[in-house]
C-alpha cells in the first residue's frame, strides 16, 4: 500500500500548444491508473496553474464554438467532477487583474463537489514539496 | 512598403517588430497574440501596443479564451474577422509578416 | 479578384496554426479570391487521411475536404512528409505531394503570400 | 540501480526533444538503469513505422530499435496517434500504445521522472 | 519574362525548430522552380539572418557527428554554391561579440563563388522593401 | 527539495525559474540553452546565469551549434555529458523540471 504523488504544474496559455490541455487529461488519468498497479495502490495528481498558465482559467472559453475542441475550462471542470486537487496562483491573477468572477471556480453542472483553489503563491510551493515527481507544461 | 504582421503569441520571441520600419504597418492580433489587446499586467497595457501601427484582434480567438465583450479589448485594436483579414491582406497591404 | 498562396510549416494538430490556415483560406475562397495552401515540416501532418475526429483533438479533414471540393489547391512537401512515414498511399485524397519547388512556383503569381512559420 | 521514466510531450521530428529523449534513456540503461519511455501529442510521431531516414531530417527509428533490444520500454499515448492518424498498423515494431493512465502507472514505481514538455 | 523576388528572413537559432532549415532548403529549392514557370520567368530567393537568427551562422557546426543531421552550416554553404544572396547582420554580431572569422564566410571546399555578406541592418530592410514576399521564420 | 531544472531554450517564455526556491538547484543547459553558457549580448553574460544554483551544459549540444571549446564556455557551467547528467539525476536531485 502506497501512494505515488505526481504535481502538474501549467506555466503557458493554451490553444497554442496542446500541452496544458494534455497536463489536464494526463492528471485526470490518474482515475484509471488502478488497472497497473497493485491492490491499495494508488497515483495521485495535484494540478496547479502559475504564471501566464493561470490564463487558462478564464471562463467562458468558447473553443467547441469555434474549433470543434473542447475547452480547457471543459478539462478544468473534469478534474474537478473527479476530485483533483486544483490550485490557481493568487499572485499572478493579481498581476493580471483577473478575480474569482473572471475564472472558473466550480462545475455544479457536472456534478462536481469539489471547487478550484485560489492561493498563494507559498502554498503551491509547499504542494511541490510534498509531491514525488513534477511535471511542468 | 506596407506590411501586416501577425502576432500569435503573448510572450515574444524576436524582437523583429522593433526593426521593421514599413511606411505602413498593420498588426493583426490572433491566437495567443490575442492577450495583448486584453490583458493588463499590474495595470499596464502590453507593450506591443506602443508601435506606431493599425491594430486588429480575431474575435473567434478572443472568445476560444473566453475574452469575448467588446469592454475588454483595448480601445486602439479593432475587433475583427477572418473575412476582415483577408481584405485588409488584399486590399491595404502589400506584404505580410507571421512573427 | 486574386491569389493567395499560404505556406504553413511549424504548426500540428494540437496548436492552432492548421487551423488558422484553413480558416483563412475559407474566408479568402468565399470572396472569390484562389487559394494555394504548402505544407511543410509538421504541417503535412494535415495530410494524413484517417485522423480520428476526437473532441479533445484539432481536426481539419472534413473542413479540406470541402474547401478541396471548391477549388482550394493543397500540396504537401515529400520529403517532410516521408521523413515522418507519412506515405503516398496514406495520404487524403486529393492533397498533392511535391517538392518544396512548389511553394515558389506557386509565389510566382500570387498576389499576396502569408508564410505561417514561427513556432 | 533505478527506474527513470521520461515522459515526451511536445516534440517533433525536426526538434531535438525526442533525440535528447532517446540519448537520455540510451546513457541511463547504460549505467544499468531501467527506462520508461513515454510519448504522448506530437511525441507520437516517433512511433510510426517505416521513417525515410534523410539526413536533413532527425530520425530515431535505428536507434530505439536498438534500445528496445536492450530492455526499453516505449509506448504511445493511443489517443494522440490515432487523431494524427498514426494507427496500430502502422506503428513501429515493439512499441506499445495505450491510455494515458500507463504513464501514470509507469511513475508509480520510478525513482526518477522527466517529464520533457515545453514547446 | 518577368521575376518574382522572396526575402526568406531567419530570426531564430536552429535545431530546437525545424525552421531555420526548412528556410533555406526552401531558398535552395527557387533553384530547380523552373518546372512551374514558362521560359524566361524566375523566382529569386534572397536569406538574411536577423537577430538570434544570426547564431544560426557560426561555423564548425557538429550536427552531423552529434545528431546525423546536416548542419544549418551546410545548408548555408549550400546556398552560397547555388548564388544566393545570403546577408548576416552586422550590429546582430557585434552584440553577440560575433566577427567574421565565427561565422561561416565562404564555402571554397563545395566550389561556391559566392561570399556570406556582412551587412547593416539597413541594407537588410532596403533587401526586404525590394522584395515581392517576405517568409519569417 | 532537490531540484534539477532543464533549460532548452534561449528566449525563454516562462518565469518559474524565478519562483522555484529549492534548497538545492541544478540547472542544465540543453539544445539552444546552451548559448546562455557561451553568449554574451554587449559584453553581459546571460541573466540566467545569476541564480544561486549549479550549472552544466551538454558538450553535445555545444558541438552542434559550433561552440566547442571550453574558453567560450562560463566558468561557473561544468561541461557534462549524458552519462554525466543521468547520475546528476539519480545521485544529486531527488526532482527534475523541464521549463
Amino acid at each position: 500500500m502506497a501512494t505515488t504523488k505526481l504535481g502538474f504544474i501549467i506555466q503557458r496559455p493554451g490553444y497554442k500548444s496542446e500541452n496544458p490541455k494534455l497536463a489536464l487529461t494526463h492528471a485526470i488519468a490518474s482515475q484509471s491508473v488502478e488497472i497497473y498497479l497493485k491492490d491499495g495502490d494508488l497515483v495521485t495528481a495535484d494540478i496547479a496553474f502559475i504564471g501566464d498558465g493561470v490564463l487558462n482559467c478564464i471562463k467562458d472559453q468558447k473553443a467547441l464554438e469555434n474549433y470543434d475542441l473542447n475547452s480547457t475550462e471543459s478539462h478544468i471542470k473534469m478534474s474537478l467532477l473527479l476530485d483533483l486537487n486544483v490550485l490557481v496562483c493568487k499572485e499572478d491573477l493579481d498581476k493580471f487583474g483577473l478575480s474569482e468572477s473572471d475564472i472558473v471556480l466550480d462545475a455544479p453542472e457536472f456534478g462536481a463537489d469539489m471547487e478550484v483553489k485560489v492561493v498563494s503563491y507559498a502554498e503551491i510551493a509547499k504542494m511541490m514539496d510534498d509531491m514525488h515527481h513534477l511535471l511542468f507544461f | 512598403m506596407k506590411l501586416v504582421a501577425f502576432v500569435s503569441d503573448y510572450k515574444m520571441t524576436v524582437d523583429t517588430l522593433d526593426r521593421l520600419k514599413p511606411e505602413k504597418l498593420g498588426i493583426i492580433l490572433c491566437q495567443n497574440g490575442v492577450y495583448h489587446a486584453t490583458t493588463k499586467e499590474n495595470g499596464k497595457a502590453s507593450s506591443l501596443l506602443n508601435y506606431s501601427a493599425n491594430y486588429y484582434v480575431i474575435q473567434e480567438d478572443l472568445e476560444t479564451r473566453g475574452l469575448s465583450g467588446a469592454n475588454v479589448v483595448d480601445g486602439k485594436v479593432k475587433v475583427v474577422n477572418f473575412g476582415d483579414v483577408v481584405d485588409l491582406i488584399f486590399n491595404e497591404y502589400d506584404k505580410t509578416a507571421w512573427l | 479578384m486574386g491569389k493567395l498562396t499560404i505556406g504553413c510549416f511549424a504548426s500540428l494538430v494540437g496548436s492552432t496554426n492548421l487551423d488558422f490556415a484553413v480558416k483563412l483560406s475559407a474566408a479568402a475562397m468565399e470572396k472569390g479570391h484562389k487559394v494555394d495552401l504548402w505544407v511543410s515540416g509538421n504541417g503535412t501532418m494535415v495530410s494524413i487521411k484517417d485522423q480520428r475526429p476526437f473532441k479533445d483533438y484539432s481536426k481539419l479533414e472534413k473542413p479540406l475536404k470541402e474547401l478541396m471540393a471548391k477549388g482550394l489547391n493543397i500540396t504537401a512537401c515529400e520529403a517532410c512528409a516521408e521523413s515522418r512515414g507519412y506515405h503516398e498511399d496514406n495520404t487524403l485524397e486529393g492533397v498533392k505531394r511535391f517538392s518544396m519547388d512548389w511553394y515558389l512556383g506557386s509565389s510566382f503569381d500570387a498576389d499576396r503570400l502569408l508564410h505561417i512559420g514561427g513556432e
